[in-house]
């Protein structure tokens, strides 16, 4: 742990300006795979435009499909950023900050990634904006009592909010970009950065904006996905229509983050050659810290199930059985062993400490969380209230290739914001480096001090 | 009704293209010219209003029939026209007539194209509001339909000179109604406002009106009769709050 | 009472000023609904208004014309709501006693027959052995070389006909000197009016549906394809009124109205006829059954061996005890017999076994009541059966006739194989077809004329079942030809023509119209009250023609009808015949409400209309009981090959419940090999591979005798349903899943409730 | 505006009887003892109210566009392919159960098929009311479930939310290729639905909407005749099967019906005497549908 006391603060500016520059061929792959996906993604949908949604292979009674469950899984993966900046800066853990910052990135993109989909599932796209509430002469308002409403509006603060996190938590490194930087990059900076100079009023007004946001934020998060469940909860679908959702909601999307943290973590460890910084002991602590998360939603997740089973209703059950042993019992029992059973691993410290092992799991959890969204999305739709229209509908190849490119989607926009902007906070890094120093010094005198009473027993003995 | 859809659909599609939608708004919004005004539409021919209505002060509704009966106001038969040119032999040289008479050779319709001209979804009748404002307030033919259709009488052929927009609509009904009951009965003397400069009151409704609007009971009823049925409406006719802004349904069929 | 008063009025006032069609001119007004064409540079829209309206006509604002509907024989009242001369709902007329303002979908559907986009147009000739598009002179000059002249040797084959379609045909082979005037139409019971005509007197007696306390149908369907869709339904409203009337339904393949019945019994195909014989022999036992029966009949009865016939019927003979506890118990009661059970070699002696039924249990005179004869046998209802067709086609093959002319049915398309419909027609020296649609005996003919549609033209109509004597349904254009003067003409204007030339009574009628308002006129006399003028100044014969139009129909005068008087003789069944292991199935032809029996096959709204009991559309398939689907190891959706001695056909499975295990159903109706878009290639025509086995007695063709053996093929292939299609849960579409759905209680409580209520 | 006005009268829109006062509640009644499933009022959907034809194709994806259809169940709630009723059968034998216990034994649905023709219920408590977000369906004085066409925006939450799903979303446009002359049977009283939108039953809104029409002129706003307006379902039903009016009208047919089988609009369980046969298809979800069905009826003694 204490290989970081070492650390000249220059070598920190080195490596993480480095990491704007000269990357990896690795880097050029994915970037390359992503921007096809992402075309592949905009064709589907032109085309999906023109012929109109049945092409999507969405039917009556599955009016929604494939597009929602996405909308769901990429705002729950934008929680962890939030999470870790916010929530660990408040409470003070010091091993968030090499850390954070690409977590906020993630945050913020896949936010991005997830405002895509409510508008392409629209039927009429090109009336968007009548969702929003605009003054207007004829006094049409949206209906207020909507949760897509609801939803409209909460993405839009978190977007905006977090994006304002983010590049305030910047500035700083922006400034030290500024100064090493030159070119159109040295213009960007320079604009970005506000003219900062780190004077202690510059820090003081920083430190206060930053904290302030952080409480903002963790409220906000928690709203947020809230109010993405009540698009289920407020509606009186069997199985949708759940009390325990919005917190459900909560711990599966901070639980999916945390995987996404792992995943990026190992990345950019290995493509940025961050290993100093990005330490064994901290991804242990991440591991725990989904551990934790992770029982959290089974819990939820197992009592939604048990309170469906005693009370007996007959359509919420229906709904279950037909989900465990009903046709879509893969998608079902995929998730119970991607993101119940695997987790389990990370109780044990062996585990938690091998980058590669970590970096595989927390890409079967997520594929796990994906899975369980789309189970939440789907089943009740194809066993619902009227046995008549019971139906079982699988995602067509345009859902699927649009889904893909959301992924393309957003890890094209990580890997560019990480050649653009610093993914590792130097400043607290210097912070973190500082502190550990701080600890080792004063053991040191310690020490000395011990030596010395030593010294004055020994001659009282002689004495 | 049909090609309609597809007309419309047309429409859409050209301003679905990112940057024709933006052209599209464009022109919209650089007035209703582009999209209303027939003057680049050319008539079959070329009726002169400002002499029918405006020389000779021929009412509305001799021509326009069914505006009282229906929910449309009707282009007259052609039969109608020949009627009374039939006995106009001073004009019967001019070219217009001369392709009037062809027509009716033919026994062809005319091929009018549609001036005023609201979408399918719109549930708009005529009937209603002749019987409102003629019947029941008495108020100078040209004048009601003035408000809807211009200072015909100085036209020659038909132009759209108000936008017949929902807004539009709603701009009457509601600065007229308080906020969202279309239909409750308005205070006469607001529409006293002449519609044209030139406006006077033209004639008043003197000629018999079928009150029951059932073409095999020609039953007359003079204006004060009239008034007189009219009173015993209930004064709450369809005046309902609702959870939407408008009773939408009432004209979005 | 159907709907605003101000319409009838309008559409009586319509009638006042003479024809419709003739007078309203196809086009729009100041409407915004009729469009003919957008202008797209300036994105407006012609508005056209109309040359020379009547008063009546009112932009905005629909009128009624009264007709009479054609999808099939059963000739109910129509209404149609025009606007600006287009034709764009069909309703029921109130004032029809065939079906008191009602419509089945067949009837609503006439609108997609009538606007078909398949609709022929212009008159084609074949030249060098293909049919082309020639001018409507070249056309008739060649209808009238042919049809025009005396020809002994000339056929004509129609589909059900009446009225004063079948008096001017009847006219025409009289003057052309030919006696061959066959009529072919598939579904009416051939059998069972032979049958009726034996035994009641009249092919088709009044039944008293809602006088019945106990309807017993032997595989009769009279809710859907019995003759008359929409009356008899009516007809089982009243049955169904507290005190509600029980109705047992037997057959082996569940109708529309086996789903209805309170009991159905699914009995092994082709023993119907024994089964009513048990019920006899149970019945004779009471001296009071017995003596209504002729004393030799009765002892004939006493011999039957029920326990050998619950074996052979495959029904226990505790439901045999339960069926005769049942019709003893309630009178009067009605036993029907029915197309399903009459399809057999034995079809006769079955239906006169199940008839005697009503004898023995004194319902003649009760439930079944008597016809007086027609005032007017020319006018008549023809229905005609197999055996005619059987008789042109053999014509044909054998020389016997040259000219073959058809009209209003689709031999090539319905006769089975074994018939050589196509051979047949190739066979004779010049074709013609009047038609509507280029189905496939129109595209094998010579000369193809386009006929209006029955929305039109002007007919007159007898109901195929008619509730009342002596009543006429009047048919008259509601609109102006679709496709404008000069593309189809009118059949009877066409026919006319031709008998002008033959016949010089004919000379002074100017058309099919004034012939058809002509004879009406000459009927008056012998009409209930005919209708007197009404608006002032209009002439005796305008207030007549407006009336007799406005009201859609005409009743004749009728003399009372002379009680029936049953004939009974012994009913003597062969030996039923052994079932042969080869073919171990009983092919079922099973007509559907809606594509008729194929006629209806190019109407979308039909094609999409779910079948009412396997819920498939745009299809065909056969269906099977789950225990034969388990032993022959197919599910729903699995493509079997059903072969029987005279060819085989491909169909996708359907697993039904409501079906006996040897039996298996294929639904008429598809395998269209021309017929419009919306028809051709569509699934497989079941008729085609039947056996040419025949009513011993009429000669019929036993369409429900036919042998046919069921082998899994490879391939699989979805069933599109109601509820999905292939997409279904397991048994989604069959089970409420213990949801309150439909819920029921039995007749008793209904009775109670009701009666409180 | 209609925020302020929302406001302002927040007391009425939480009101629970808050049309009490219109003269207008279409409700309808449904007889299964006359329903016979042929499907009449089916086809006399499709031709009054414009529905597209969608083909084979379509069909299968279950993007079929009919407003009404008859669903065929082949057991009744308790899963019985034979009838459950109150009160044994008098005769002992019944062929389904009689035989149940050997294996072999041949099973038919002795009791025909359980058909319940199902079309929007316009509820009261519309579950897919509250959720469109730009109110494109709301509810209508009338006690109608409308939809407004040209304001949908296609989200398609109502449809997930409609219990009964009766409500059909316009997954591509089906009129592009309709060929001449089928365009010229289409009903000018309403519009043809393009792309994206989601469309219902509406009670045949635009007949409702002429009666009242005539009526207004009659001189009675506020008063249709019973009869005048009829859906056209109803007008087709070979059986008579479908009762429908005005709620409100003590004298209607339709709400003699209602009394008659003790169905309150506004209760989700109706406390009833013994065998009244009125219910209503989930009422139990207390979302008020304004459509009564009265039960399907056997003779089990037969």
């Amino acid at each position: 742990m204490d290989k970081m006391k070492d650390i000249e603060w220059a070598k920190i500016n080195k490596d993480v300006l480095g990491s704007l520059e000269s990357p990896r061929m690795i880097f050029w792959v994915v970037l390359a795979v992503c921007s096809l996906l992402v075309a592949a993604g905009v064709a589907a949908e032109a085309y999906q435009y023109n012929e109109g949604l049945g092409v999507a292979l969405m039917n009556r009674p599955h009016f929604w499909q494939l597009y929602i469950s996405n909308f769901i899984f990429w705002i729950g993966m934008s929680h962890s950023g939030t999470l870790l900046s916010a929530v660990l800066l408040l409470t003070n853990a010091d091993w968030r900050k090499p850390i954070y910052r690409f977590a906020e990135a993630m945050t913020l993109f896949s936010i991005l990634t997830a405002a895509f989909f409510p508008v392409i599932h629209l039927g009429r796209v090109w009336n968007l904006y009548w969702v929003m509430p605009y003054p207007n002469e004829r006094t049409i308002w949206p209906n207020f009592r909507s949760p897509l409403l609801w939803d409209a509006s909460a993405i839009f603060t978190y977007a905006t909010s977090s994006a304002l996190f983010l590049y305030i938590g910047m500035i700083p490194d922006l400034a030290i970009c500024r100064d090493n930087a030159k070119g159109w990059r040295k213009k960007l900076y320079s604009m970005l950065s506000l003219g900062w100079m780190g004077r202690a009023r510059e820090w003081l007004a920083f430190r206060k904006t930053y904290v302030l946001m952080g409480c903002f934020l963790v409220p906000l998060a928690v709203s947020v996905h809230s109010i993405v469940a009540s698009d289920f909860a407020m509606s009186i679908m069997p199985d949708w229509h759940i009390t325990s959702f919005p917190p459900y909601f909560v711990a599966g999307a901070l639980y999916s983050g945390c995987a996404a943290i792992i995943t990026l973590f190992v990345m950019l460890r290995y493509i940025f050659k961050f290993e100093e910084y990005m330490t064994v002991d901290i991804m242990d602590k991440i591991a725990k810290l989904t551990f934790a998360i992770a029982m959290v939603w089974n819990f939820l997740n197992f009592s939604e199930y048990a309170s469906i089973w005693y009370s007996n209703d007959m359509y919420e059950k229906e709904v279950l059985i037909q989900k465990l042993i009903g046709p879509y019992w893969p998608v079902v029992w995929g998730m119970l062993l991607c993101s119940t059973v695997a987790p389990f691993a990370m109780a044990f410290e062996k585990f938690r400490q091998n980058m590669w092992a970590m970096f595989v799991l927390s890409i079967i959890i997520q594929l796990g969380m994906w899975l369980e969204r789309f189970q939440i999305v789907s089943p009740p739709l194809a066993s619902n209230h009227e046995p008549w229209t019971w139906a079982v509908v699988w995602p067509g190849t345009v859902q699927m290739t649009i889904t893909a490119a959301s992924f393309g989607w957003f890890t094209m926009l990580f890997l560019i914001f990480c050649k653009v902007f610093p993914s590792v906070s130097m400043y607290e890094v210097k912070e973190l480096v500082f502190h550990h120093r701080r600890v080792s010094a004063r053991s040191e005198i310690e020490d000395l001090d011990k030596e010395k009473e030593e010294a004055l027993r020994a001659q009282e003995g002689v004495a | 009704m049909w090609q309609k859809a597809k007309a419309l659909n047309l429409y859409k599609l050209l301003g679905h293209r990112g940057l024709m939608l933006v052209m599209a708004a464009m022109l919209l919004s650089a007035g209703t010219a582009w999209a209303d005004d027939v003057s680049n539409a050319k008539q079959p021919i070329h009726f002169p209003h400002y002499i029918h209505a405006g020389k000779f002060k021929i009412n509305c509704m001799y021509c326009h029939t069914y505006a009282r009966r229906s929910k449309v106001a009707g282009i007259p038969p052609v039969a109608k026209c020949i009627g009374c040119h039939k006995h106009i032999p001073a004009v019967r040289n001019k070219p217009r007539i001369k392709k009037l008479f062809s027509y009716w050779k033919r026994k062809e319709p005319i091929p009018w194209l549609k001036v005023h001209d609201v979408p399918d979804f719109v549930y708009f009748t005529h009937k209603r509001h002749i019987r409102r404002f003629i019947f029941q307030d008495g108020r100078p033919t040209q004048q009601v339909c003035g408000m809807c259709h211009g200072d015909v009488k100085t036209f020659v052929t038909a132009r759209k000179i108000r936008p017949l927009t929902m807004g539009w609509c709603l701009s009457c009904h509601r600065q007229f109604q308080g906020d969202s009951d279309i239909g409750k009965p308005m205070p006469a003397k607001r529409w006293m406002i002449p519609v044209a400069a030139t406006d006077k009151p033209v004639m008043q409704v003197e000629y018999p009106q079928p009150a029951v609007l059932d073409p095999e009971h020609p039953k007359t009823m003079t204006h004060s009769e009239i008034k007189r049925m009219s009173d015993r409406l209930p004064k709450k006719i369809r005046d309902h709050l609702v959870h939407a802004p408008h009773d939408c349904w009432k004209c979005h069929v | 009472m159907s709907r605003n008063t101000w319409s009838r009025r309008t559409f009586l006032k319509a009638m006042g000023l003479g024809g419709a069609g003739s007078a309203l001119v196809l086009s729009g007004c100041g409407d915004t609904d009729i469009i003919n064409e957008v202008d797209l540079e300036v994105r407006k829209e012609k508005v056209e208004p109309q040359v020379d309206p009547q008063d009546f006509v009112r932009p905005g604002i629909a009128m009624f014309y009264a007709s009479t509907c054609q999808q099939c024989p059963a000739g109910c009242g129509i209404h149609a709501r025009i606007r600006q001369g287009r034709v764009l709902k069909l309703e029921g007329n109130p004032a029809s006693s065939v079906n008191h303002g009602r419509l089945c979908p067949m009837g609503q559907a006439g609108l997609h027959g009538h606007y078909n986009p398949d609709r022929l147009t212009k008159p084609m000739i074949r030249k060098g052995g293909k049919l082309v598009e020639v001018s409507w002179d070249e056309a008739s000059d060649t209808l009238k070389s042919k049809l025009g002249r005396k020809n002994s040797k000339l056929a004509w084959l129609s589909g059900a006909i009446s009225g004063h379609h079948a008096a001017l045909i009847d006219a025409y082979l009289e003057a052309a000197g030919s006696k061959n005037f066959f009529v072919f139409d598939t579904l009416p019971p051939a059998v069972g009016h032979a049958t009726n005509e034996e035994m009641f007197g009249s092919a088709m007696p009044r039944y008293d549906f809602d006088k019945a306390e106990l309807i017993v149908s032997f595989g009769a369907d009279f809710l859907a394809t019995w003759m008359s869709p929409v009356h008899f339904p009516t007809q089982y409203a009243k049955f169904r009124k507290a005190p509600r009337g029980t109705l047992v339904q037997i057959e082996s393949k569940m109708t529309l109205t086996g789903a209805n019945a309170d009991r159905w019994i699914g009995i092994r195909p082709g023993t119907e006829g024994y089964l009513a014989l048990a019920l006899a022999s149970l019945l004779a036992q009471d001296s009071e059954y017995a003596s209504r029966v002729p004393a030799s009949v009765a002892d004939e009865l006493k011999g039957v061996d029920v326990d050998a016939i619950a074996k052979l019927t495959d029904v226990s003979v505790e439901r045999m005890h339960h069926l005769h506890h049942m019709l003893a118990s309630k009178n009067p009661s009605l036993v029907l017999s029915g197309p399903s059970a009459e399809g057999v070699e034995y079809g006769s002696e079955t239906a006169r076994a199940i008839l005697l039924l009503n004898v023995m249990l004194g319902n003649v005179g009760k439930t079944i009541l008597p016809r007086s004869e027609a005032p007017f046998p020319n006018l008549t209802p023809r229905m005609g059966g197999w055996s005619e067709a059987k008789a042109f086609l053999d014509g044909l093959d054998s020389g016997k006739y040259d000219t073959a002319v058809v009209f209003g049915t689709n031999p090539i398309y319905q006769a089975p194989e074994f018939m050589h419909a196509d051979k047949a027609f190739s066979k004779a020296k010049y074709r013609i077809a009047f038609s509507m649609f280029p189905d496939e005996t129109t595209m094998a003919c010579d000369l193809v004329l386009p006929i209006h549609s029955y929305l039109e033209d002007w007919n007159t109509t007898m109901p195929a079942y008619s509730p009342e004597d002596g009543y006429l349904g009047l048919q008259q254009p509601v609109m102006n030809p679709v496709f404008g003067e000069g593309s189809t003409r009118s059949f009877g204007d066409l026919l006319l023509e031709q008998v002008k030339v033959l016949d010089p009574k004919f000379k002074h009628w100017k058309n099919y119209e004034a012939y058809v308002i002509g004879a009406l006129t000459t009927m008056k006399p012998a009409l209930i009250n005919p209708p007197k003028p009404t608006v002032p100044g209009q002439t005796e014969a305008e207030g007549f023609k407006q009336g007799i139009l406005s009201d859609g129909f005409v009743h004749m005068k009728v003399n009372k009808p002379k009680a029936i008087r049953a004939k009974v003789e012994t009913v003597n069944l062969p030996k039923p015949p052994q079932q042969d292991s080869s073919y171990p199935f009983r092919l079922i032809p099973s007509p559907r409400l809606g594509l008729w029996d194929g006629r209806h096959a190019n109407i979308p709204w039909l094609q999409e209309l779910p079948d009412q009991l396997a819920e498939v559309v745009w299809d065909s398939w056969i269906e099977i009981h789950p225990k034969t689907a388990a032993k022959l190891d197919v599910e729903t959706g699995d493509v079997v090959s059903v072969k029987s001695s005279k060819g085989s056909i491909k169909v996708k499975v359907a697993v039904f419940p409501g079906i006996h295990p040897e039996a298996v159903a294929i639904p008429l109706g598809q395998g269209h090999t021309e017929y419009g878009r919306y028809a051709k290639g569509i699934g497989v025509n079941p008729y085609s591979i039947l056996e040419p086995k025949f009513d011993a007695k009429t000669g019929e063709l036993a369409t429900y005798a036919t042998n046919v053996q069921v082998t899994k093929v490879a391939d699989r292939g979805p069933i599109v349903t109601l509820a999905h299609g292939d997409l279904v849960l397991e048994n989604g579409s069959n089970s409420q899943a213990g949801r309150k759905i439909v819920k029921t209680v039995t007749a008793r409580q209904f009775d109670r409730t009701e009666e409180e209520g | 505006m209609a925020l302020k006005r929302m406001l302002e009268n927040w007391s009425d829109f939480r009101k629970d009887d808050y049309y009490d006062d219109t003269p207008y509640m279409w409700g309808m009644a449904i007889d299964l003892n006359n329903c016979i499933g042929c499907g009449a009022c089916v086809t006399a959907c499709y031709a009054e109210n414009n529905l597209p034809v969608v083909g084979k194709e379509h069909y299968s994806r279950g993007h079929a566009m009919h407003w009404m259809r008859i669903e065929r169940y082949w057991d009744d709630p308790d899963g019985n392919t034979d009838v459950d009723i109150a009160g044994k059968p008098d005769i002992p034998f019944d062929g389904h159960h009689d035989n149940s216990n050997d294996p072999d034994a041949v099973t038919f649905p002795e009791r025909g098929a359980h058909y319940i023709p199902m079309m929007c219920q316009q509820c009261n408590h519309a579950p897919c009311e509250p959720v469109c977000p730009v109110a494109a369906t709301y509810h209508s004085p009338d006690g109608l479930n409308t939809q407004v066409y040209n304001r949908c925006v296609g989200s398609r939450y109502c449809g997930n939310n409609c219990p009964y799903k009766v409500r059909y979303f316009n997954f591509f446009n089906f009129w592009e290729d309709l060929p001449h002359p089928l365009e010229m049977q289409l009903n000018p009283d309403l519009s043809v639905r393009d792309k994206g939108v989601m469309e219902k039953c509406t009670f045949c809104v635009q007949r409702q909407r002429a009666a009242k029409d005539a009526a207004e002129d009659a001189g009675h706003p506020d008063y249709v005749e019973d009869g005048a307006v009829q859906t056209a379902c109803q007008q087709g039903c070979p059986t008579q099967a479908i009762a429908f009016g005005n709620l409100r009208d003590p004298n209607s047919e339709v709400s003699k019906l209602w009394r008659e089988h003790q169905v309150k609009l506004n209760h989700y369980e109706q406390e009833k005497d013994e065998d009244i046969r009125g219910y209503r298809v989930l009422e139990d979800l207390n979302i008020e549908p304004s459509v009564m069905y009265m039960d399907r009826v056997r003779d089990t003694e037969a």
